[in-house]
């Protein structure tokens, strides 16, 4: 202890200037902000639409009143530009530096399973907007104590792509006549787990025969002998699983006028700038996407979501928001309509209780259009028959009336167009082949 | 058969125009410029602020590329290099610093999500069952114009034979009254524009992001292992071997292992002939 | 005794070096004369193991060290000088020293402490001053840098020593030094010399017989006078003069 | 024992003290941020006793880090095999994964040696995505690894000791003959193999210490971190960041490379509050640009010229 005594003038003032360096992490806030948190990349059009979207619920939260008896919400970022390692240190600097009570994250797969063991540790609730991942879902199914502060308002994956496999049956097949189709996917683990799951069903469930399967590296710069390559094996269209520079084979797509038709997943196409980024070259590019996509009709509340988005971003991409940025404005809502009812994020399990328990529900004509709730823990998904806890509460069923549809397919025409083109109920266009497919 | 073939083609001449500014300087300086995928994507980020985004039409943009090429190629010998000059390794490093300042700076100014282009040249040639795109097989001819130009310029004019007395003899060129100092900004100057216009070929055939400079320094670095230092010719085969074999790769064996197949073609070229096949000291 | 027989070496069509052989007795000492690319700097390499030769076989002291790398013949006593100085040049002349007297062992190799007296004693006995010790090779004049690659050498401790061109570059009272320390160091260790110079003045006092090489060939062989006056090498080698 | 050892032994028990003190009086934050320094600064070391001095610039780090983490990652996690063996097993593989370096460096080096090591990084980065995928989780890698221990404080002495460690002993091999040998190989390897010395096994000796430090920098790395991709690990920021911290630190010396380690990752933490976007990323790459082209040779060379014209100050103060 003496020696303690004796270094202490020493050790405070090297403490000051540890604090003095690190930007004066600690400087007292006058009137105890409740603090979110953003985690994921802070320039791509998808990490923008998240920050957007929470930034926009967050300001209409502080202008109606604040949150929590009247407190105001701080929100404060940290980038990860889409590493591993820099997601772990950001999530680290949201904890320990600025201390938030909740965390809205847009980051991608692997920087969510990065960090997501930081999240254990801290248990800080936290909501993730953007990965699809179900391997994160099942980590919280099989170990719910560990990662149920943990919330996912995107349908994962395996329900994006059973719902993508009624539209195989149903347009393509039934109505197309396609009987054979080549699968083309990035070697990433998305593009390997989406083809994994088409592979495991499309032939079963929609009768369509994959003749040939192409993986392709994630860089690849010359998709010509991949296309012709597609064309050579005699099927009837390419399926295209592409989440890596998308545009690439979009563009090389139109701009090689390959003889058959191409569809499937294509992330670039998500948003509004797909256009513009290809330079006009994106048309007969059609894609599932996670809703709310690009291309569908609104209800008022969403609609008035947009308006503000477009007057507060004006022409800065994403001049629309993907996904992630509905996901993102109708989460913090989410988060916070739970915490009221729980008297804050502490304690934690009285919060997960009560995120368990949110559900807002847009409607549309008088009908459900869309719901942001969850999967509670022991809840079966009934055409799965399997859980898929504090998942968004999707639905992969006609007439979509428990949750929201997983996804829909949206489908770019060659004069700049996009519309829905699958399920009915949301279409407001039809599958088209490009002009130049014979 | 026909249509391997004709994209390996292609493709090799397409290799050789974005390897040959690299090997020139590395000929020249014996400096391995590791800032060189740079040129390539501000090439084709300049392009694109001219042709896409100002309105400017084509011809003009490439030509405003290839000067800025130029200049940035002068300004990294000028002001890195020079000061850096004799230590290989020092050079390497900060050319390698200096593409990942080039890159950020990028997602600064144009935002990091990728951008497709309109084709230089639009359509699609039909050879039989092979279809290139005009775009690509243009870069191959025009890859072929200027690796023969280039070759007629160190060969018959005076600054020409000047850059390759340095090449082979750097010493030996100072004796004989030739200043390497000319010569080295030249050879950097010639790099950036060779750079440049292969990146714009490259941002319109595939798309422009602020990693596209990786992709091309890796092909260049094989072509120049392969092919050997500051040999023309090498690199010209080189680029060929790498170009087909990574055809050959894509089509018949996986797609997915295309770029294992250069790495292994590296590896194996420098245990087994660590100057290359054509190594050389001479351009 | 160092012996060669039968040493070729061809570099792509030229032949460099065809079917020289030599003897050197220890305690004795051969100098080697030709003109400039005659083969002189081959044949050392040939001796050292730098390059493999075609043909012909290398032992010393009956053992045959054909196989045997470098670093293996210096440590059975073969040792040489380079013809330009190739100092350690970021690391001082103590340092350069030390690095020739370390023993080839990783255990002695992981030793803190040296022997500051022994790396002295070397650097005086070519004639270092205590002061030069701690300077880098950049500062040194280029006789320096020869008596630091003949330091260099003393110090892995040869019984066969290939100097090549000691002498080049050096004042006549460096000359005379090293002169004297090569003879000196002969008497009292019984060193073999091989010495390659154009100094035939510097030559002379050092050694018993002289070897003529002249494209690659033993031209003459003989005492220093009987060479020297010989008409075949006074054509060849020392012009008409 | 000489006296500059002397000052250099005093110089790591005054920063170990120091290390010891520094959690007690900073906040979590910074105590993160530290025991990610310590892990940068391990690989620095374990670049800097392979290249800083022999010349053979390392370009494939991320690749013997890799193969450490790797290794215990899927022994742990597929195989449940418990840590302590584990661990041991991935710094013995690592080692044997240092080998392959070691087969290029018998026939060339420097720009050449950089350029084969940079294709094993890339070679294994393909390889680890393309084969068995379910095995080693393909681009998204694993994570839910197990940890050593939790926390912030506990993690921060856990790297502390190793960094002690593996630091005071590497920079101890460098001030033996070794590191003097090891100059000398960078200088001119001929002339060292005519000084008696059997050049291979000094070499061999120097990649296998840098891959015993990689191999086990890399498997408590990933157990730290409680995940692994390989976005992560075999990439060029990474070796970026190895790279740029043994140039800006003084590489060849250990402990400049350590302080090349902290000096970046706090650079890289101070400008968070002031530049959350890319820019952070640009100030820091042309911070650490600016620096090495001004002194090539490091902050170790900074503060050595800085202290040389200090006593040259005070000495000409004296005399006047």
């Amino acid at each position: 202890m003496k020696f303690i005594d004796m270094w202490k003038p020493a050790l405070a003032t090297m403490a000051a200037l540890v604090m003095l360096a690190t930007g004066g992490a600690a400087v007292a806030q006058d009137k105890d902000p409740v603090v979110v948190g953003y985690i994921g990349s802070f320039a791509s059009d998808t990490g923008l639409s998240t920050i957007r979207g929470a930034e926009i619920a967050i300001d209409e939260l502080n202008e109606a009143g604040g949150v929590l008896g009247g407190r105001q919400i701080k929100f404060v970022k940290a980038d990860t530009r889409e590493d591993v390692v820099e997601g772990v240190k950001a999530y680290e600097y949201l904890n320990d530096v600025e201390n938030v009570d909740f965390i809205i994250s847009g980051s991608i797969d692997d920087v969510s399973l990065a960090w997501l063991e930081r999240m254990a540790e801290y248990k800080t609730p936290t909501l993730d907007t953007w990965t699809s991942y179900v391997g994160i879902i099942d980590k919280v199914v099989q170990e719910y104590d560990k990662y149920k502060m943990y919330f996912m308002n995107i349908a994962c994956d395996e329900a994006l792509a059973t719902l993508y496999i009624d539209f195989g049956k149903d347009v393509l097949a039934a109505e197309m006549g396609y009987k054979s189709t080549v699968l083309m996917f990035e070697d990433t683990a998305f593009g390997v787990s989406i083809a994994g799951l088409v592979r495991d069903l499309l032939a079963p469930e929609a009768g369509i025969e994959i003749a040939e399967e192409i993986i392709y590296d994630a860089n690849t710069v010359d998709f010509a002998p991949l296309f012709n390559k597609a064309v050579d094996s005699g099927a009837d269209f390419i399926y295209l699983v592409s989440s890596v520079r998308s545009q690439v084979p979009a563009s090389q797509y139109v701009k090689l006028q390959v003889r058959i038709p191409m569809t499937g997943v294509n992330v670039a196409a998500f948003g509004q700038d797909f256009w513009n980024d290809t330079g006009g070259l994106g048309g007969g590019t059609s894609t599932l996407s996670p809703v709310p996509s690009v291309g569908m009709q609104l209800d008022d509340r969403t609609a008035a979501f947009i308006e503000k988005y477009k007057a507060r971003y004006g022409n800065e991409r994403p001049i629309y928001p993907h996904f992630n940025g509905f996901n993102a404005y109708y989460g913090i809502y989410s988060a916070f309509q739970a915490a009221e009812a729980a008297g804050g994020f502490e304690p934690l399990d009285a919060w997960v209780e009560a995120m368990e328990n949110t559900d807002i529900v847009l409607e549309k004509d008088g009908e459900m259009w869309f719901r942001y709730a969850f999967w509670k823990q022991g809840e079966v998904e009934p055409r799965t028959g399997r859980e898929y806890t504090h998942n968004i509460k999707f639905d992969v069923t006609e007439p979509f009336d428990d949750g929201s549809p997983a996804m829909v397919v949206v489908q770019w025409y060659e004069d700049g167009n996009v519309a829905v083109i699958y399920p009915k109920k949301f279409a407001n266009g039809t599958f088209q082949e490009p002009s130049w497919v014979q | 058969m026909l249509q391997i073939l004709v994209q390996g083609l292609v493709l090799s001449g397409f290799y050789a125009l974005i390897a040959v500014g690299f090997t020139l300087i590395f000929s020249v300086g014996r400096v391995l410029n590791l800032a060189y995928g740079s040129f390539l994507m501000l090439g084709g980020y300049i392009y694109y602020q001219g042709a896409q985004v100002v309105g400017l039409p084509k011809f003009p943009s490439l030509i405003i590329a290839g000067i800025a090429g130029a200049v940035f190629g002068m300004l990294v010998y000028r002001i890195l290099v020079k000061r850096l000059s004799g230590n290989v390794v020092a050079v390497e490093i900060a050319t390698l610093i200096l593409a990942v300042v080039v890159q950020a700076a990028v997602v600064l100014v144009f935002s990091p999500s990728p951008k497709s282009m309109w084709p230089l040249v639009p359509g699609v040639l039909r050879i039989g069952d092979a279809s290139v795109t005009y775009n690509i097989f243009i870069a191959a001819v025009v890859s072929w114009i200027l690796l023969g130009g280039l070759f007629l310029f160190t060969g018959m004019t005076h600054m020409g034979r000047a850059i390759r007395a340095v090449s082979m003899d750097s010493k030996g060129a100072v004796i004989s009254g030739i200043d390497p100092e000319r010569v080295n900004i030249l050879t950097w100057a010639i790099s950036g524009t060779f750079g440049a216009i292969a990146g714009v070929f490259l941002a319109t055939y595939t798309q422009l992001d602020p990693n596209m400079w990786v992709t091309p320094l890796i092909i260049a670095v094989a072509v120049v292992i392969v092919g050997g230092i500051g040999s023309i010719l090498g690199s010209l085969v080189a680029a060929h071997i790498i170009g087909m074999l990574e055809t050959i790769t894509t089509s018949l064996i996986a797609a997915e292992l295309r770029g294992v197949a250069t790495m292994l073609i590296i590896i194996a070229v420098l245990l087994v002939a660590p100057k290359g096949l054509f190594g050389k000291s001479e351009l | 005794m160092l012996e060669a027989k039968d040493l070729s070496k061809s570099f792509g069509g030229l032949k460099a070096l065809q079917q020289v052989t030599l003897r050197a007795e220890f305690g004795h000492s051969v100098g080697i004369i030709g003109p400039n690319g005659a083969g002189k700097t081959t044949l050392f390499n040939l001796l050292t193991g730098e390059i493999k030769a075609d043909s012909g076989h290398v032992s010393l002291d009956g053992m045959s060290i054909d196989t045997e790398p470098i670093h293996e013949r210096v440590k059975l006593g073969l040792a040489r000088t380079y013809q330009v100085p190739r100092p350690f040049a970021e690391i001082s002349v103590r340092e350069n020293i030390r690095v020739s007297m370390m023993e080839d062992n990783l255990k002695y190799m992981l030793r803190v402490a040296w022997d500051d007296t022994g790396e002295q004693e070397i650097a005086e006995s070519v004639g270092f001053t205590a002061q030069q010790l701690d300077q880098l090779p950049s500062e040194l004049a280029m006789g320096d840098l020869r008596k630091l690659e003949l330091a260099r050498t003393l110090a892995t401790n040869p019984k066969v020593l290939l100097l090549d061109e000691v002498f080049a570059g050096l004042t006549y009272g460096e000359i005379e030094h090293i002169s004297n320390l090569l003879i000196e160091r002969r008497k009292t260790h019984g060193t073999t010399y091989l010495i390659v110079s154009h100094d035939l003045k510097a030559l002379q006092p050092l050694v018993d017989d002289v070897l003529v090489i002249h494209g690659g060939n033993v031209i003459k062989k003989g005492t220093f006078d009987e060479v020297v006056s010989d008409p075949q090498v006074q054509n060849a080698y020392l012009g008409t003069g | 024992m000489n006296s500059t050892l002397r000052r250099g032994i005093y110089g790591w028990i005054a920063f170990a003290v120091v290390m010891v003190i520094l959690p007690h009086v900073v906040g979590t934050g910074v105590t993160r941020s530290f025991v990610f320094a310590m892990y940068l600064a391990i690989f620095a070391v374990s670049w800097d006793i392979m290249s800083g001095r022999t010349g053979y610039i390392s370009f494939g780090h991320p690749f013997l880090i890799g193969i450490g983490g790797y290794t215990t990652a899927l022994l742990t996690y597929h195989l449940h095999w418990p840590l302590f063996l584990s661990i041991p097993t991935a710094v013995v593989i690592t080692m044997i994964g240092g080998t392959l370096f070691f087969f290029p460096a018998l026939r060339i080096r420097g720009t050449y040696f950089a350029l084969v090591t940079l294709a094993f990084m890339e070679l294994i980065y393909g390889l680890v995505q393309v084969i068995a995928p379910n095995v080693t989780g393909g681009t998204r890698g694993l994570s839910g690894l197990e940890t050593i221990v939790t926390g912030a404080i506990p993690n921060y002495y856990l790297a502390l000791v190793v960094l002690l460690v593996l630091g005071f002993t590497m920079w101890l091999v460098i001030r033996t003959h070794i590191g003097t040998a090891l100059s000398a190989v960078g200088m001119d390897e001929d002339a060292v193999r005519a000084s008696g010395i059997n050049v291979t096994r000094l070499k061999l000796f120097a990649f296998m210490l840098s891959a015993f430090a990689a191999g086990l920098g890399g498997a408590l790395y990933v157990h730290y971190l409680g995940s692994i991709a390989p976005r992560a690990l075999f990439d060029v920021g990474f070796l970026f960041q190895i790279l740029v911290a043994c140039l800006l630190g003084g590489a060849g010396t250990i402990s400049g490379p350590i302080a090349g380690a902290f000096f970046l990752t706090f650079l890289l933490e101070w400008l968070r509050p002031y530049f959350p976007g890319p820019e952070r990323f640009l100030i820091y790459g042309a911070v650490a640009l600016v620096l090495y082209v001004y002194q090539p040779n490091g902050l170790h060379e900074l503060v050595r010229n800085g202290l040389k014209r200090l006593n040259q100050l005070k000495l000409s103060r004296n005399t006047s």
